[in-house]
């Protein structure tokens, strides 16, 4: 790595002591030692492992649960339920007032997703809780599924999640977040070149080496102790208390120490339930993910589909841009209206454009639940936009680089959402890549700065 | 058969934080009484480095060496409340509230040694080394070490402080979007350099050159770790990654690590990284939050880079073997 | 539940325990002994954290049964430091930053140390060979790749 | 109930206690035990034997016999079976070769089992304590017999006579997208006398592809003379689709590695 300190150097101070410096990570040495402890590390004598029985199918109503069996299997000390469940039905951003609750702890009545949470079993051994869980008997009555964002939407889609009554998230702006600015469609009239292309992602899996999980321990007092990976302590602890309805002075997490995370452990999901388990049995419990559910149950990268339609003139500049991006949530929420809207704000890219129309839409499938993950709301909008350039420069003619110099934002530029830009840096990039790549690009591209174009 | 090479660009720009804010961190600084300081977060490292950077930001507002501070995360009955660790915020959002933390803590040792050195707490200053001086008499001075001990022992003063950072948050004007995302972003361009096989499909990444403007590198090595694994994971996302390969058919997924592709040792790209810093107005010492952008350039300059090579566009990720080979068949029936 | 015991060298300390049949080593060394320096990333065999060497040789503890180690001499990295001393290869991983969240360097480490004792002076496509089973999301490999060369030009310098 | 491993001296008496039901063999572990450990609840019972020549390598007149306790590691630094050992270096990284047998490669599903299809080329036999078959037939019956496999015998290839080629998308240690085992008897100017192509992830399991064996008969290693025999490669397969590669995609690359592997 090479650090260029020619650039900014006027507006930086360099010379700080500990800052700018390589120190050493006080924590390689516990990694290096095999001492560094991950929540899995602690055990606990007597403690029961708890197995999950999972929907075999995309959208089913349940019409009945035999536990009967399982809870006679030997070493099974508890059948958990959603009547177990004090308060089932939540959304985890229900903290930051985005709701509305539409997701069950364990299902009641009806699955809306393969591999959604059913019956909670609680063993003695991991084998055990393994062997009752195959012995859990649930009716299925199949129900018609969509996969398809396009489809979902659709009047007469099954409906997915009848929290939402409808297949897409309703913001306060209505069916999608909106951007507009300027007038998108002056701006196509007036292009020399429209282009309207479609790009799509496919789920992605975090994949961090450690699955997520939480062992929970009774202090004895009434309160439990949540060994957890989560990425966020008290918004895991403070959704727990929603659903356990318990106190939040009655859990004390203790994590901070995760062995990958990339977004995927931002979701609650293993710890509300766990912890139900060790007050129930008054033993302590572990809930870990198994590989599989790691990369099968686990919230992924949200599928993405993203529409853009651009303007642009001869000489390189883009004059309107149309953006329809669509957010596979899956059958759950979690934290997909978030996503789509941070989708909206990115849009149109670090462009200065001055017709811009943006709808984001969060829509509800029967896909697995996707969630937060590494570049959030952004990733795959960018592969998008930056595919688009590719392909908007070679139908003008001109050289990918250079076209994106006479579009690039600087200072003091207003962006589609009203926000001027400030702290600009992307023509810097572009210079020091055409260096570094040997791409050359035209004199003049060389010499503008991102510090506006007064300058 | 055919290896026909070919590059790509991409640029990118990536928000630092929580998408319209509203997401507080907190965090305390105390001293022990020999002068070593603890920092308590409840703030997640999730292999990152949060806790070093923490250190190393208390360290540097403090004015002592970074082995003097000790890191406390994440316990809920002793940590102050973070919104937790994503939306590349960590770094932004605990690293101010512990400049904040440090310098109400920096304060009162400061106030300490005055009252020890007869002199006003605004005419001293920090080595960096552990000592307090006398601004313009650097031979007056008294280390950290029996400043704690007098603050504890003689004083009857905590040197300790309180630190939240909180960015007001944003709602989303209704027709027009108008709202405030974020309030310093970070930047990157990537050329990729690829290989494609045309006639199995199969993209070999050659090189990747990331330029990265983060704010502020500040630990340069923990940046490079964490720029080089994100290169890798854009590259893994642009070619690789996938839990439904067949979608619509929602079968075979990977259930593990054989059968979950990712590049492994032998699939590494040259991987040149740079790095530009543009102090954001707002971040710890300028920082801004590189953990997540870094992974997303090189997604498009590759998929830019095999239309360059064979001249067919894959407009849906991942950019499989078997995608590539469907479109050059299309291409060559015409 | 049958118990069936097991009795081994770990680090170069005799352990002997009673464990179900069926028990695998991993969950033997973590929950009954107390190392817990392998970890279960997988319990398939496709992730290489729960790496240990047996008798000399690299395994996957996740998949070995702890009855079918009798007798055998057990490493792990939480043994690989001595007196205080951190083995060349921690050093390495130190000073090259090699390691992120931690996950997989106790197993990353067993797979470069048998490629070390066996092959002083590996090349770059020795060390991927060496380390291919272990997986790592959060480096790239490449700074892992560094830090086990890095340690075998210092062991030949000592050795020297 | 637990899992619980049974260990016997003899392969006799643990073909009978594998009669009993939930039973199943126990070789390196990567199979069976990853199953059990993935909440696989019909295996309840574990068998193993520690009977010496089932680790034991064997080469004498020619011939080369390895028990089927043979790990992949053992046959890869084995000197006098180099020219088989780029198919056993092919299964799983360093750890699962210390631990995966050529037993249990007999018995991976597709895409695994990279070994067996070198074996298929070779026209090994496979020996149980019934007796020994052809390991084509043993491959179509694999999933109803229950006897321990003892060990594996072939004819040693001469050099340049045999080749190898697994195709990943992860490398070094990657799952088959394909792999290719191919024994070929030529003629001093070059021309093809024999000729036996065994295929992995064509079909659930090794198979071969007689349908370019055949056509290869007489030809030279040349572009032109080999046309023919990728032209016909695909017959009779059936590819598995999993998360590496679609059968669509296995089917279409199979001609042109198979070309590869020819001409190279």
């Amino acid at each position: 790595m090479e650090l260029r300190k020619s650039y900014f150097a006027d507006v930086r101070k360099d010379g700080l002591n500990e800052i700018g410096q390589p120190r050493p990570r006080l924590d390689s040495p516990g990694h290096v030692t095999g001492k560094t402890a991950y929540f899995a590390d602690r055990n606990f004598p007597g403690m029961l492992h708890l197995k999950m029985v999972r929907s075999p199918h995309h959208h089913a109503r349940i019409r009945s649960i035999d536990t009967s069996e399982a809870e006679k299997h030997p070493g099974v000390v508890r059948v958990l339920t959603a009547k177990d469940v004090p308060h089932n039905v939540y959304t985890i951003l229900i903290l930051i007032q985005i709701g509305p609750e539409d997701e069950t702890v364990l299902a009641d009545g009806k699955v809306r997703w393969k591999g959604e949470a059913v019956v909670a079993v609680l063993a003695e051994t991991e084998r055990a809780a393994q062997e009752a869980a195959a012995k859990v008997k649930v009716d299925y009555e199949v129900l018609p599924a969509v996969f398809d964002m396009e489809e979902a939407l659709k009047p007469g889609a099954p409906i997915v999640n009848e929290y939402h009554g409808q297949n897409y998230y309703l913001y306060d702006s209505g069916e999608c977040r909106k951007v507009r600015f300027g007038d998108v469609e002056a701006g196509f009239a007036q292009a020399d070149h429209i282009l309207e292309q479609s790009y799509q992602s496919s789920p992605i899996e975090h994949a961090p080496t450690e699955t997520t999980g939480c062992v929970v321990a009774p202090e004895g007092n009434d309160r439990f102790t949540c060994y957890t990976n989560t990425q966020a302590m008290f918004f895991t602890l403070d959704n727990a208390s929603i659903i356990l309805q318990m106190p939040g002075s009655k859990l004390h997490f203790v994590g901070g120490t995760v062995g990958g995370g990339f977004g995927g452990k931002v979701d609650v999901i293993v710890e509300p339930i766990a912890i139900l388990a060790a007050k129930l049995t008054g033993r302590p419990v572990c809930f870990i993910y198994s590989r599989e559910e790691e990369m099968q149950v686990s919230s992924p990268r949200a599928a993405e589909k993203v529409v853009i339609k651009d303007g642009v003139m001869k000489d390189g500049r883009i004059v309107a841009r149309k953006v329809t991006g669509y957010t596979d949530a899956g059958a759950y929420s979690r934290h997909s209206p978030y996503g789509a809207q941070k989708g909206a704000a990115h849009y149109p890219g670090p462009y200065t454009i001055p017709n811009v129309w943006i709808d984001t839409y969060c829509v509800y499938t029967n896909r697995t639940p996707s969630s937060a993950m590494r570049g959030f709301g952004v990733t795959i909008g960018d592969f998008a936009l930056e595919v688009q350039m590719d392909k908007l420069a070679r139908l003008i003619g001109m050289d990918p680089l250079e076209f994106h110099f006479i579009n690039a934002y600087r200072d003091g530029d207003m962006k589609a959402h009203r926000q001027p830009t400030e702290g600009a840096a992307l023509i810097e990039c572009m210079q020091e890549a055409s260096r570094a790549a040997n791409w050359p690009v035209a004199e003049k591209y060389m010499a503008i700065s991102s510090y506006g174009k007064g300058e | 058969m055919a290896i026909r090479r070919g590059r790509g660009v991409a640029a990118i720009n990536y928000p630092t934080g929580m998408n319209l804010g509203g997401d507080p961190t907190q965090a305390l600084v105390h001293s022990t009484p020999t002068g070593n300081f603890m920092v308590t977060l409840s703030s997640v490292d999730l292999g990152q480095g949060m806790k070093q950077i923490m250190a190393q930001i208390c360290a540097e507002t403090i004015g002592v060496p970074t082995d003097r501070v000790v890191v406390d995360t994440a316990d809920t009955d002793t940590g102050p409340h973070c919104m937790g660790t994503f939306a590349s915020r960590g770094t932004h959002r605990a690293g101010n509230a512990v400049i904040q933390a440090a310098r109400e803590a920096r304060q009162v040792m400061l106030e300490v040694a005055a009252e020890e050195l007869e002199v006003n707490a605004s005419d001293l200053e920090t080595d960096g080394q552990g000592n307090i001086l006398v601004k313009g008499a650097p031979q007056k001075s008294m280390s950290i070490f029996d400043v704690a001990l007098s603050a504890h022992f003689k004083r009857g003063r905590s040197i300790s402080g309180r630190g939240m950072f909180l960015i007001p948050r944003s709602y989303p004007e209704k027709e027009t979007g108008a709202m405030k995302p974020s309030t310093c972003y970070a930047h990157a361009c990537t050329v990729a350099e690829v290989e494609v096989d045309d006639e199995t499909g199969e993209v070999t990444v050659l090189t990747v050159k990331n330029v990265f403007e983060i704010g502020r590198a500040l630990n340069p090595k923990m940046v490079e770790q964490q720029l080089v694994g994100g290169s890798w994971m854009g590259i893994s996302h642009a070619l690789y990654e996938t839990t439904e390969p067949y979608y619509p058919n929602r079968d075979h997924g990977g259930t593990d690590f054989n059968q979950y592709l990712m590049p492994g040792l032998g699939d590494l790209a040259e991987t040149e990284i740079i790095v530009l810093e543009r102090p954001s107005a707002d971040g710890p010492f300028g920082a801004k939050g590189p953990g997540e952008m870094c992974a997303n350039p090189q997604i498009p300059a590759i998929a830019n880079a095999v239309f360059d090579a064979v001249g067919v566009r894959i407009d849906a990720l991942p950019i499989t073997p078997e995608r590539i080979l469907r479109a050059l068949k299309a291409q060559a029936a015409g | 539940m049958a118990k069936v015991p097991v009795q081994f060298t770990l680090n170069g300390s005799e352990k002997a325990e009673f464990v179900e049949s069926g028990t695998t080593l991993l969950h033997a060394l973590r929950d009954k002994i107390g190392d817990t320096s392998p970890k279960g990333g997988c319990h398939q065999g496709t992730c290489g954290a729960c790496s240990v060497i047996i008798d000399g040789e690299l395994r996957l503890s996740c998949l070995t049964l702890a009855e079918t180690c009798n007798g055998a001499d057990i490493k792990t990295t939480a043994g690989l430091a001595e007196g205080g001393m951190l083995h060349p290869l921690q050093r390495a991983f130190l000073d090259a930053f090699a390691t992120q969240c931690g996950f997989c360097t106790p197993g990353m480490i067993m797979a470069a140390k048998v490629l070390l004792d066996r092959m002083p002076n590996p090349s770059r496509e020795d060390v991927v060979e060496a380390l291919s089973g272990n997986v790592c999301r959060c480096t790239g490999y490449e700074p892992i790749i560094q830090a086990v060369l890095t340690a075998a030009r210092a062991n030949s310098q000592n050795a020297a | 109930m637990s899992l619980a491993l049974q260990t016997f001296s003899t392969v006799k008496d643990a073909n009978s206690a594998l009669q009993a039901s939930g039973t199943r063999y126990l070789g390196g572990g990567t199979l069976v035990v990853r199953a059990a450990n993935e909440g696989d609840v019909s295996v309840s019972s574990l068998v193993r034997v520690t009977e010496p020549s089932l680790s034991q390598i064997t080469i004498s007149g020619g011939k080369a016999r390895i028990g089927a306790s043979v790990t992949m590691a053992a046959i890869a630094r084995h000197p006098e079976l180099g020219m088989i050992a780029p198919a056993a270096r092919a299964v799983g990284g360093p750890a699962i070769r210390n631990m995966a047998t050529v037993g249990g490669n007999l018995f991976a599903p597709a895409p695994y089992g990279d070994f067996a299809v070198a074996l298929l080329a070779l026209d090994a036999s496979v020996a149980t304590e019934d007796g020994e078959m052809p390991i084509e037939t043993f491959l179509a019956g694999r999933d109803t017999g229950r006897a321990v496999v003892t060990a594996v015998g072939f004819s040693l290839p001469k050099a340049e006579t045999f080749r190898f080629l697994k195709v990943s998308r992860v490398k070094p240690k990657g799952v088959s997208v394909l792999s290719i085992a191919a024994l070929l008897q030529r003629t001093a100017d070059g021309a093809v006398t024999a000729a036996r192509i065994a295929l992995g992830c064509m079909a659930d399991r090794p198979i071969r592809a007689k349908a370019a064996e055949k056509a290869l008969l007489g030809c030279k290693l040349t572009p032109e003379e080999i046309a023919p025999a990728l032209a016909v490669a695909g017959e009779g397969i059936t590819p598995v689709t999993d998360p590496i590669a679609s059968a669509w995609y296995r089917a279409e690359v199979l001609p042109v590695h198979l070309g590869r592997l020819l001409l190279g």
